[in-house]
């Protein structure tokens, strides 16, 4: 279990919060695509994505949906957290060549840990991040990486949905993280092989319950929590 | 060393409290939390002959102070669960108790007939109780000739002892519980989850891909306080407790209500480290007040001399 | 003006909102706190024959996310309260919906007869499921033909419509709901409360006087909407939804569920505004929404086209 | 409904606390052993006397039980608490002669402001406040009134209990406040009539749901949210 403590919360638009947390544990770099599971005072605990991750340092970028999300953006720096994790198996990082990366609104988080170890690597890496109106992290996402944004209301970036701009570009492997409609576009149109992030509700978060499970190509099943919640995208039934 | 020791049928239990089924699989994951050897006993997922892929997704919600579940029963069915399960278990010193589902009393009868001979396995535990699952389970729960009628089939084949998984989505849950103990029932555990639902603000439509659910959690457990306190004093085999248990004040509660040993389930979700935090909790209790974790047993409607009304 | 206007047996209600009984008493002490006139109806407490006292203290425990209460269906007897407290209620313009209870079927249908001609009385609801008390109440409301038999003899003598309340501590509540309608009742109120035990952690006895109480609140709440839910598709006449409702969305999921009405119980000690902020709330989203209040009943089950998913 | 927003909130022992509080309503000083019922975040309020009152300002002294006063000895000040209030029918003030005022445990707050009240009025008031082991508020009361200490065990003032000093004096009146068994105790020993304030768990605190009631000597019940919790000793059964 993780003790995290907070050291900054701020509001990133009208209802993303990004939340800086402090670890007493190492927790290195390598949870890319890995989720904690947090104790938010109620029955279940909310499973929030990795966003950034270095040694003692962590950071999650969280939308506010509903108690639990609320709870976490009243935090104030000091308070401490209670976690699990990194749970999970998150995303393969490649070691070269060209990488495409497909966001959309509160799945865009997970892949800037993505990008920062991609271009450490050398690989190349393109950005798309898609938004309904409001973009954020796009700079972050500027520093490793080409970003295009694409808002469905046409108020930043080229209008339209991520799947609109993806032929533009090519790519070996892609990483996509983002509503369930959205990964079945991006699977269907890209041209490659990629890697899924997906989402389901959760109650232990840790492979016992079998709340979270999803139908694997091969007539199996997988557990989001702990096979997931990264899927190669043609092991996964969307 | 407190004694924490308790015998029930079939039982030797090093403590009183063990996982609930459906909310520890079989016992992996939180291997890695602690030392599974370290609980009472550990109740496993529901068995069926066949594989189960259970219910769609989304099959969990929060209610206030508690979830609703619809898993479907989803297992690996009693092969698998025969040759991977239960020998991962077999490795810590820690007695399984099986749980036993199917749509029929056959399927009942089968995988009784077999999962009592794996060697840690030393109690069945019948669910008849799931009200996830469209054919089986719950009618043998809700019918009292029914319940007799499985619990016979059943205890004709085990080689161990049986307990019968109460529902409580009944009428007279007494009736259920004397029915159950004369048909040759060694124990009860109870309760299992309330019906419940939950609508998806947004569209109005249930949010569980199921529609109903199963409603766990610490906002059942007045109600599962109750059936065991009645139903502890109209039967003479042991009781397992369980229905929102998250903290050894909460165990006790059950152990004075009358159940000899208490499971956890939904609070295993909430802080992995429930069943270890409970143990310890009544460890110091038990310490504290020097005296036998039976003694306590029924203290709501019995004298209780050993223990003062602190 | 939004229109919440909802026409039910008996009942012309300016909103689907009202107090449920037992929580209000009979409306003098929440008119310190808002015009009466401004709710839907009001289900006044229980009246019996005669003058009861109903039980010894403590008569209420808090739960996690609920309470228990056994109040025993204190009441000044049916005579004071067709002399000094329905009286008092006729100054408001709201329809009053009166709680009958009784040990036999005598007693119903005398407080039924004479209450049903008080001119503000627009409808009577049936307890047949107080959990509180030893005769009576709970019998007539867990047994179908008993149910069939007291509905009977109540609409016989009744001068205005009759609900019948339903208990959820049965088997099958839809039976239970069937056996209402086809024995004469005008509709359904539902739920009343689910039977608990809480202990006293120093003594390990039961807190309340009385041992069992009733559970309300939100934690009841996921049982109540899949009563709702299975009932109000069975049956033909209308359903008075409630268990756990203290917000405006608490209320919609009753509807969506297939309430056509909402009742707010236990919230009102929680916030003596309760019905109003959830009567303003209402207001809001029918204005938001553009919509009749009746557009949304029963959204879970149904298309509701109006309505965007928002 | 009162808004009071918490001006300091400290331990007066290891488990009782003193709370003030700020009211935007002007309170007057008329509610001598009236309670306020406070929301606690929970399904149920919980009532709590009124310890001192004066205009705008207001100060509870709570022990520290369960759920609802913890969570209200965590509050800081500047945080705005919602109370019912004042609520029930407190102590009738005598305007001439000798009071004697006797309180056990967590039923002494509330006879502070009485002891005010009869001062303020020329009344000669003695105190007997009795403990388990640690007393509180012993020189606030000794402000207005001649105070005997008893405790339990011993450890200040007289050891034993309240009735065994009560036969040191004379009075008019008395005011007690204090768990069951003293006020029985109280009402059999002292030899005048005088007030008793009850407690019972509560459901509305309004007079509605009648979780509160008592038994009247003439046979009938009263509530003690609205008709007490402040009773004439002669009127109510114990
Ligand atoms: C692996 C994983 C990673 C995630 N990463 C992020 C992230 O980085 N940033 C972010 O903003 N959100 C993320 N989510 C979604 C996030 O978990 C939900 O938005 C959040 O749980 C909502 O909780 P709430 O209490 O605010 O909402 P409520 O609606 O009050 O929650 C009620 C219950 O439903 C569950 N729930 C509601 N919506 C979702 C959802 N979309 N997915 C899963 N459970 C849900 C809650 O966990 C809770 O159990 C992730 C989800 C998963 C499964
Ligand atoms: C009129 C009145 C005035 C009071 N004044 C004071 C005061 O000035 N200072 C003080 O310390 N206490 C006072 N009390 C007692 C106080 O209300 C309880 O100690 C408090 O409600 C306990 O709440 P809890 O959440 O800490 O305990 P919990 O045990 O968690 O409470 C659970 C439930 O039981 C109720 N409850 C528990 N103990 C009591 C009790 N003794 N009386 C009534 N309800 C109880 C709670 O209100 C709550 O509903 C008064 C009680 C009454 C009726
Ligand atoms: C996710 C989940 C899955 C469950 N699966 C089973 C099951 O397979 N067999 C069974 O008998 N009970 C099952 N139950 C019921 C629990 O064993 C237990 O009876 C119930 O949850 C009440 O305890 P709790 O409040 O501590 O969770 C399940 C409960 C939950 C929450
Ligand atoms: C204190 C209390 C008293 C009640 N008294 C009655 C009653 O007299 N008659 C009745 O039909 N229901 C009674 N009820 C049940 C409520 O009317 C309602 O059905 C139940 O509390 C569920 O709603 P809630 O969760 O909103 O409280 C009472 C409930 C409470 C909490
Ligand atoms: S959340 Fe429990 S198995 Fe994935
Ligand atoms: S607390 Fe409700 S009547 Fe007194």
């Amino acid at each position: 279990m993780l003790s995290l403590e907070v050291t900054s919360n701020r509001f990133l638009t009208s209802d993303v919060v990004q939340m800086e947390l402090t670890s007493e544990q190492d927790l290195g770099r390598g949870s890319v695509g890995k989720f904690i599971h947090i104790d938010v005072g109620r029955t279940l605990r909310r499973p929030i994505s990795i966003c950034e991750v270095d040694g003692h340092s962590l950071t999650i970028v969280y939308r506010i949906e509903g108690t639990g999300t609320a709870w976490l953006s009243e935090r104030q720096s000091g308070e401490v957290l209670n976690a699990l994790g990194p749970l999970g198996s998150g995303y393969p990082i490649m070691k070269s060549g060209k990488a495409l990366l497909v966001g959309g609104g509160i799945g865009i988080p997970p892949l800037l840990q993505t990008a920062k170890e991609l271009a450490s690597n050398g690989v190349q890496v393109t950005t798309i991040l898609g938004f309904r109106s409001e973009p954020f992290l796009v700079e972050e996402f500027a520093t490793y990486s080409d970003v295009h944004v694409v808002t469905e209301d046409g108020s930043h970036g080229t209008k339209g949905f991520v799947t609109d701009v993806m032929d533009a570009f090519t790519y070996d492997t892609f990483y996509s993280c983002g509503p369930r409609a959205m990964l079945q576009a991006v699977k269907q149109r890209a041209t490659s092989p990629g890697y899924l992030s997906l989402e389901e509700r959760m109650g232990c978060g840790v492979g016992a319950c079998l709340a979270c499970v999803c139908d694997k190509a091969d007539g199996t099943y997988a557990k989001v929590c702990t096979d997931g919640p990264v899927f190669e995208s043609e092991e996964v039934v969307l | 060393m407190t004694n924490m020791h308790v015998s029930l049928p079939g039982l030797e239990l090093k403590n009183p409290i063990m996982p609930a089924s459906g909310c520890f699989g079989f016992g992996r994951e939180y291997a890695q939390f602690y030392d599974l050897s370290k609980l009472g006993a550990i109740m496993v997922k529901a068995v069926t002959p066949e594989m189960r892929r259970g219910n769609a997704t989304p099959r969990v919600a929060e209610t206030e102070s508690g979830m609703l579940n619809a898993i479907g029963l989803q297992n690996p069915g009693l092969e698998a669960v025969m040759e991977h399960e239960l020998p991962f278990l077999a490795d810590y010193d820690v007695p399984i108790i099986a749980n036993v589902a199917g749509k029929t009393p056959e399927d009942y009868v089968e995988v009784a007939a077999k999962i009592s001979q794996a060697p840690n396995v030393h109690a069945l535990e019948l669910n008849v109780s799931c009200p996830n699952v469209k054919e089986g389970g719950i009618q043998f729960g809700s019918d009292q000739e029914q319940l007799a009628m499985l619990t016979r089939a059943v205890k004709e084949v085990s080689e161990v002892p049986v307990y019968v998984k109460l529902s409580p989505n009944v009428t007279d849950i007494v009736g259920m519980a004397q029915a159950a103990e004369h048909a040759g029932a060694d124990g009860l555990t109870m309760i299992n989850t309330l019906i419940g639902m939950q609508l998806d603000r947004r569209t109005g439509k249930p949010l569980l891909a199921n529609g109903r659910g199963g409603l766990s959690g610490p906002a059942i457990k007045p109600v599962a306080i109750r059936m065991v306190y009645d139903v502890s004093q109209a039967v003479s085999i042991p009781v397992i407790g369980m229905g929102g248990v998250s903290t050894a004040e909460d165990a006790l509660d059950f152990m004075y209500a009358g159940a000899s040993a208490v499971a956890v389930g939904t609070a295993n979700f909430t802080n992995p480290m429930a069943c270890m935090d409970i143990i310890h909790g009544l460890e110091t209790f038990i310490h504290t007040e020097n005296i036998d974790i039976g003694d306590i047993v029924g203290r709501s409607y019995r004298a209780c001399e050993t223990l003062s009304s602190r």
